[in-house]
């Protein structure tokens, strides 16, 4: 939680990563990222690592990632939710269905009207939030295990869908609503910049910051290079990746389809990328909430202690069945943004949206290095769990691996994942 | 039966629990006024936990009433308690393992920013102060709790109690796990707490602890109250035959 | 120059697309082109990053056996985008730059109600339908509706249990079918299955009760199924003869990427879809495999003999 | 564990139920079966409570029941296995290719040969057993989380077992091997009614034993006619279970085909019955081995020792390691002969059976009393959960209840049930 | 240091113990001969609980080396130390929540009947008659031991370490949570194991009862050995200034 050391001030040799005081947990994992990586970079003739495929591989991952944000505070809190994959479906059904009938007809809205997409969203993550908060109340105030409240869940939520569909596809949904969907809602090179900027000078004040205050409170600080070289980490970090999703260009067709479709004819040689992708942004938004409320707040506070000892969190007057609501609500409204993301990228809503995804979800959220006994995780790492995962499926898949043997793959790697975790606590004696 | 005037600050009155059957406190009276200390005795399982957790939050009684500062108090649960400033060292502690000493300290009661953030560096240095006064050998700030020694723990238990303003401190067995310096930093404790006016219930099983930091001690066998004495009316046997026999010595009997 | 063909299955967990996939890469291989292949395991999310992911290893043509015939949306989408030609196997892709490459499903569901019907021209029947979440299921449903509707209205036959059989297992349909046959007594005339696996599961109910033999639908031609067939416990297996669709898959997707327009395919015709949708598509055959035609599959290359015929005795041709 | 009640002897007054000493939690579980028996009944015009239907029921229910007896054990230990319906996909193959393929080309077996069907379960069950100690090593030897090891377990043995069998249905199986299935193996009516009188000679005999050692230690023992109440209604139990089995008559078409097979003529009016089912006995062999070891065995009290406070049964001498390893073998073991009941069931082995069995199997030990966080579970609560959601699911089945809406109410039915067990255990102080 | 003849029951020899960088136990060598009460003292954290917890197997040691009867012992797990006759009183009690007294007593050492199966009524009487002893009071034989009070608790836990012929007895704290009576019983217990020619550690935080119950006291600070001493030659008084000081008392310095 707090990121003091408990060394004396002035203690005088320390090994260049100490004195960074970055936590290897962290450096592990992008180091297992990058291998994977590699790897995979080598094998596809270099295909792997193209800004193209970056690009993709961030869509495909948003989804997934921003839930296992969810499942982190879940797992830490000594639950589990195995729903979440057929709350997505129940959502995005409920999403789809506002969009395409019920609107149309409670309201008499028209399709294409301009609040239908905000309205569809305001209603499913409703709906989320509102399911998420029923299974956390029976499992806070009934204590029933989540794992059996889930259980249920996972059965009943999706076919609550497959009935409020019943049975079919939806869509085509709103031109808008589809911009969350990825490739069909980018912030183009320009806006992307800004972002990167913005973004790299709010790292390096909160940077600043920290050390502000612990010098204030006369606690011991890294040395000053020290703190440059991780700001210089930070900055590279955020404008590579901005640099990389910049340099996928729109292909020539579709720039030329839309300068026709303005009624002008496309100057030669014009290029435009795709830059950010809106449904990347939102990502990164919940991310950082999630991490602001994580470790800066009291409902995170309270998260970690209930995980580390629920007694004693209960015993310190902390509300412990108003958190679990809290906690499995936040999952419910994080499922359904889910729902959002990977409905618009399909364009519809399907039935089988979100299948498995409560294994996907929980893998990348342990991968990341949650612990299920309770009390340990954290976003980033979940985040991380999920690129990696996501990584070695689309890398098998470029390879050419058979879906059967990728499965066993990603089998293999999340016991093996967890297996070094557990080796790696044991060495630093967390 | 005792000579305390005015208001009692807890009044604990008629008080039964019982679990599936099991009368484990059976209609039990005992009240704490201001600046006072009184010792719970008995032997295992009397039901001096239980009758304390209820004063706590930490159950609830099937039937009696609790009166604070004379007037009835509803405690459904450790933040009702906290409300009427009651404090607790628990016999388990209640320390949230994975938490640092300070996040433990000011758990459910952060300190925070402007912003409504938590203010881990303010809360740091807090408990540095406290634990410097409670036990100078403490230096373990970062690590989780996890990692310190019973006693250690113990100090932080203890630290927590006394840091906000606490009325009304219940301490059950808080020496249990600790060393003779360590005893010694309690005892003295208590007794400046005592001339602060708090009110301390003090559970112990050590009878001599009790005759020296308690002004009163109620004893308690199979739930049933035994009897309250002022402690400096009786002898260590006295308080030692209560506890076995389960009755009040002879020369107060009346 | 070099081909690259990429391959989007929806999944392998039927039996028949391995045999799917052999055919595609036949095809391939003769036209010199490359096969690169994934799989969505039956979600339409995943099914989307595979293109991508097809697309970024730089394919000049797709095939894409579609999950979702309307959510692949986008992955179609993102083909024009690179203005890669994509073939719809199988299932519709609701599309009209897609190339409709099928055996039409509620064809197949016609042809299973069809054989049925002829086998037991009235009398009570019980419908066990495909995965609730797989649209196939419906489709086939409604082909089915379409045959029997005319009996049904003269009364002639009579549907006395109906019931989805959640993510196709045998398993489930076994008991379905238990059940079925419980709350009707016995009192079932035929069975309109589905698939071959389904159809599996509802003979062995039938077997129990000693009512093996009763006409019993089901498609693939899957080894077991054709079998039974055999047998006699099995009254039709519709056969999309899924070499033939590869095969033909294979080529068209590699004359696409040569530029040949898609008016330009061989065998191509215009169609509309029931959703409204006018695309180039082209059928092929289903062929309901029944007691009559079993050595049109010994023939193909489909199935051995000896497989075909294990444990039968006086079958039909050729196991006799 | 101990079935002594605290009270001192000769309490004057004690309610008739109180002197049965029946558990009233059986009781409970009992009654929440014959409510959902007897509103079938009603619903299908009395077709649910013929003798045929609870054939079918005792059947349907096996495959599942048998697991979840192996399940009780991975969840007292405080463990959960996820990959039983892989490991059982796994273990289908496996003897579906010993019997049909492998051991012809290894051993020059010929197809039908007597042995066959025998080696083909020896090798499943060994590799089962084999699956099930290697996951419970990664457990308990490398510490992994029980949840990780087997969700990748899940993942890696349902792709294992189509490669095994390139993703082809394996079939039809050996006539002895489907012998196991469940209707294709009944003892029919006399060797059924031995089995009966069998059991209840034994039945009977254990509850004198236990009075008597009950006596000669001086323990409080229930009055005799309370015995003899007891001793009543199990032997009624087991002799009217086997009367309703036996009254199920084979329906005269395969009568009359086993007749004409054999080159006879059947006589006018001739009947038969199944009788008591092989796989039903099997899980009764299975039944009454578990309990045994659960109550009568180390590894049994050793298994709910770790349950309640694993540190403790460390400390007391326990290798809990080992003890894990075997768990997970057994459990191995177990998916292995449910797979023998399953594949001779359908007569074949298909790619997708077993799937989501194990949501089944963790759901009947759970209906069935069995607690998540460990220590207290039993071997006739499973097999009874198994057959109260088999009841439900094949009773909608009956009705004509939709698929979808089947796993709602399947869903809610878990929850609800662990509702009541909670409040159950609240009340009596458990 | 000390005047006992013979080969010591166990000799702890030179053993180092660190968690992730923390020397918990420094070099320390401490013995005990048969019919001896070994005390430990020393504040919390010490390393009181590490040390004992290698010899009985619940922690392995970094470096040195136990010896039994002279000869070399390798202990790598509770079961190990099971065989050297070495029974523990973990300051946790290590009891299984979920099972009652008897099956807790005897847990590890089912007794069996001929067949190889559990005999749960032979334990349950075994059971009563040693509770008979240690606590009469105790009447709760069925009840799973979560239902226990913090003390019952403990009677059991002592139960199990002596009712198995061990010849090496630890005890961490085993009075912490006792009553009075109790603790006497504790008391009685010892001299009576004693004269049966058990070795015994005893962790205690009560100086005056390691003075009244040990041969000798073992004092440590920080993890490391301050020294041994017979409590006969030294006062409470230097007791208490070794276990705060961290030094042998003048008088016993050379
Ligand atoms: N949660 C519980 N469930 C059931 N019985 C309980 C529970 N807590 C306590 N008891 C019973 O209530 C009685 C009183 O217990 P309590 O813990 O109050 O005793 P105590 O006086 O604090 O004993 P000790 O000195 O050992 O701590 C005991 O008989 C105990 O077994
Ligand atoms: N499992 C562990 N992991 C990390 N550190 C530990 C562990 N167990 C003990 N320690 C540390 O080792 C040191 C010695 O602890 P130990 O429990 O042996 O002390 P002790 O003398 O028994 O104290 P007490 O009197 O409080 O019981 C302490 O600093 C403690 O924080
Ligand atoms: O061929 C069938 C296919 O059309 C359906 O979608 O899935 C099941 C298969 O058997
Ligand atoms: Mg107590
Ligand atoms: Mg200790």
């Amino acid at each position: 939680m707090t990121d003091t050391t408990g060394a004396p001030a002035g203690v005088p040799k320390r090994g260049f990563l100490k004195s960074l005081e970055i936590d290897t947990r962290l450096l592990g994992m992008i180091g297992a990222f990058v291998v994977v990586a590699v790897v995979f970079n080598l094998l596809t003739d270099g295909r792997f690592l193209t800004p193209r495929n970056v690009f993709n591989l961030t869509i495909q991952t948003v989804s997934v990632a921003i839930m296992a944000t969810g499942m982190v505070f879940i797992i830490v809190t000594r639950h589990i939710d195995l729903s979440v994959g057929s709350l997505l479906a129940t959502c995005s059904a409920v999403m789809a269905m506002l969009q395409t009938r019920w609107l149309l007809d409670w309201f008499g809205l028209d399709l294409g009207a301009a609040s239908l997409p905000w309205l569809a969203i305001l209603g499913g993550l409703l709906v989320g939030a509102a399911i998420g908060a029923f299974q956390g109340w029976l499992v806070g105030y009934l204590t029933i295990p989540a794992f059996i409240v889930t259980l249920g869940g996972l059965l009943i939520w999706r076919n609550v869908a497959w009935h409020l569909t019943n049975g079919q596809t939806i869509g085509p949904l709103d031109e808008t609503f589809q911009l969350f969907g990825g490739i069909q809602g980018t912030l183009g090179t320009f806006w992307s910049w800004i972002v990167g900027l913005v973004a790299t000078v709010a790292a390096l004040a909160a940077l600043w910051n920290a050390r502000r205050t612990k010098v204030a409170h006369g606690f011991a600080v890294k040395p000053l290079w020290a703190e440059y070289v991780v700001a210089g980490i930070v900055a590279a970090g955020i404008l590579g990746f901005i640099w990389v999703l910049t340099s996928y260009e729109i292909p020539s067709r579709v720039l030329s389809r839309q300068f026709e479709a303005r009624g002008e004819t496309m100057p030669e040689g014009f290029t435009a990328s795709y830059g950010l992708p809106i449904s990347v942004l939102l990502l990164i938004a919940v991310a950082i909430v999630m991490t602001v409320i994580a470790q800066r707040t009291r409902l995170g506070r309270y998260i970690f202690a209930t995980g580390g000892n629920p007694d004693a969190a209960e015993l310190s007057g902390i509300n412990t069945r108003m958190l679990t609501v809290k906690v499995f609500a936040l999952m419910g409204f994080l499922a359904a943004l889910s729902a959002v993301v990977a409905s618009a990228r399909l364009s519809f809503h399907s039935n089988d949206i979100g299948t498995l995804d409560e294994l996907r979800v929980i893998a990348a959220a342990v991968i990341g290095g949650t612990a299920l006994s309770g009390g340990i995780g954290t976003i980033y790492g979940a985040i991380l769990g999920a690129l990696i995962m996501q990584s070695l499926q689309s890398g098998m898949a470029m390879v050419g691996v058979d879906a059967p043997y990728q499965n066993i793959v990603v089998g293999a790697v999340l016991v093996l994942a967890v297996f070094v975790d557990i080796l790696y606590r044991r060495r630093t004696g967390d | 039966m005792t000579t305390q005037t005015g208001t009692p600050l807890v009044e604990m009155d008629d008080i039964s629990v019982s679990f599936g059957g099991i009368h484990a406190v059976d209609h039990v009276s005992v009240d704490l006024y201001p600046g006072e200390v009184v010792g719970l005795l008995g032997h295992n399982g009397a039901g001096k936990s239980t009758l304390i957790k209820v004063l706590s939050g930490a159950y609830q009684m099937d039937s009696g009433e609790i009166r604070i500062n004379g007037k009835k108090a509803t405690i459904h649960n450790p933040r009702d308690a906290r409300k009427y400033n009651v404090e607790t060292i628990y016999q388990t502690l209640a320390l949230a393992d994975n938490l640092d000493a300070s996040a433990n300290l000011f758990l459910g009661r952060e300190l925070v920013t402007p912003f409504g953030m938590v203010d881990d560096a303010r809360m740091e240095a807090e408990t540095r102060k406290i634990m410097h006064r409670l036990n100078p050998n403490f230096q373990k700030f970062s690590a989780p709790v996890s990692a310190l020694s019973g006693g250690q723990r113990q100090s932080v238990a203890i630290a927590r109690a006394v840091y906000f303003n606490a009325k009304i401190l219940i301490m059950d067995e808080p020496t249990a796990a600790l060393g003779p310096q360590e005893t010694q930093m309690v005892a003295e404790l208590i007794q400046e707490l005592k001339k602060d006016g708090l009110g301390i219930f003090l559970i112990d099983h050590d009878v001599r602890a009790v005759k020296e930091l308690c002004d009163r001690a109620a004893v308690m066998k199979n739930g049933k109250l035994v009897g309250v004495v002022k402690v400096d009316e009786v002898s260590e046997d006295d308080l030692l035959a209560m506890i076995i026999l389960g009755k009040r010595p002879e020369h107060l009997a009346a | 120059q070099d081909l690259t063909v990429g391959v989007s299955w929806s999944n392998f967990q039927e039996e028949r697309w391995k045999t799917d996939e052999a055919a595609i890469q036949a095809a391939l291989e003769e036209a010199g082109a490359e096969y690169i292949s994934a799989d969505a395991q039956s979600s339409s999310s995943k099914q989307i990053s595979d293109v991508e992911s097809l697309i970024a290893q730089g394919v000049d043509a797709l095939i894409i056996l579609a999950q979702d015939s309307q959510a692949i949306g986008p992955a179609v989408e993102a083909a024009a985008r690179e203005g890669i030609p994509v073939v719809g196997y199988d299932r519709l892709i609701e599309d009209e730059r897609a190339f409709y490459l099928t055996f039409d499903n509620v064809e197949v569901g016609r042809m299973q109600a069809r054989a049925v019907l002829e086998a037991a021209p009235e009398g009570n029947y019980v419908m066990i339908k495909g995965s609730p979440t797989d649209p196939n299921a419906d489709f086939l449903r409604g082909g089915q509706q379409e045959v029997l509707q005319e009996a049904i209205d003269a009364g002639d036959i009579t549907i006395v249990g109906e019931a989805y059989t959640d993510g196709w297992l045998p398993a489930n349909a076994q008991r379905n079918m238990e059940q079925i046959l419980t709350q009707n007594d016995n009192d079932v005339d035929a069975v309109v299955a589905s698939n071959d696996g389904t159809a599996g599961g509802a003979v062995a109910a039938l077997t129990a009760q000693g009512m093996d033999g009763i006409p019993v639908s089901g498609q693939d031609g899957d080894h077991a199924a054709l079998n039974r067939v055999a047998q006699g416990t099995q009254t039709v297996s519709v056969w999309k003869d899924a070499r033939e669709l590869g095969r033909r898959a294979g080529e068209i997707a590699v004359e696409l990427a040569d530029g040949t327009e898609m008016s330009a395919i061989e065998g191509a015709e215009q169609w509309t879809s029931p959703g409204g949708t006018t695309l180039w598509a082209q059928f092929l055959d289903p062929m309901p495999i029944t007691a009559d035609n079993l050595d049109a599959v010994v023939d193909a290359g489909w199935i051995t003999q000896e497989a075909l015929c294990q444990g039968v005795e006086n079958g039909p041709s050729p196991c006799n």
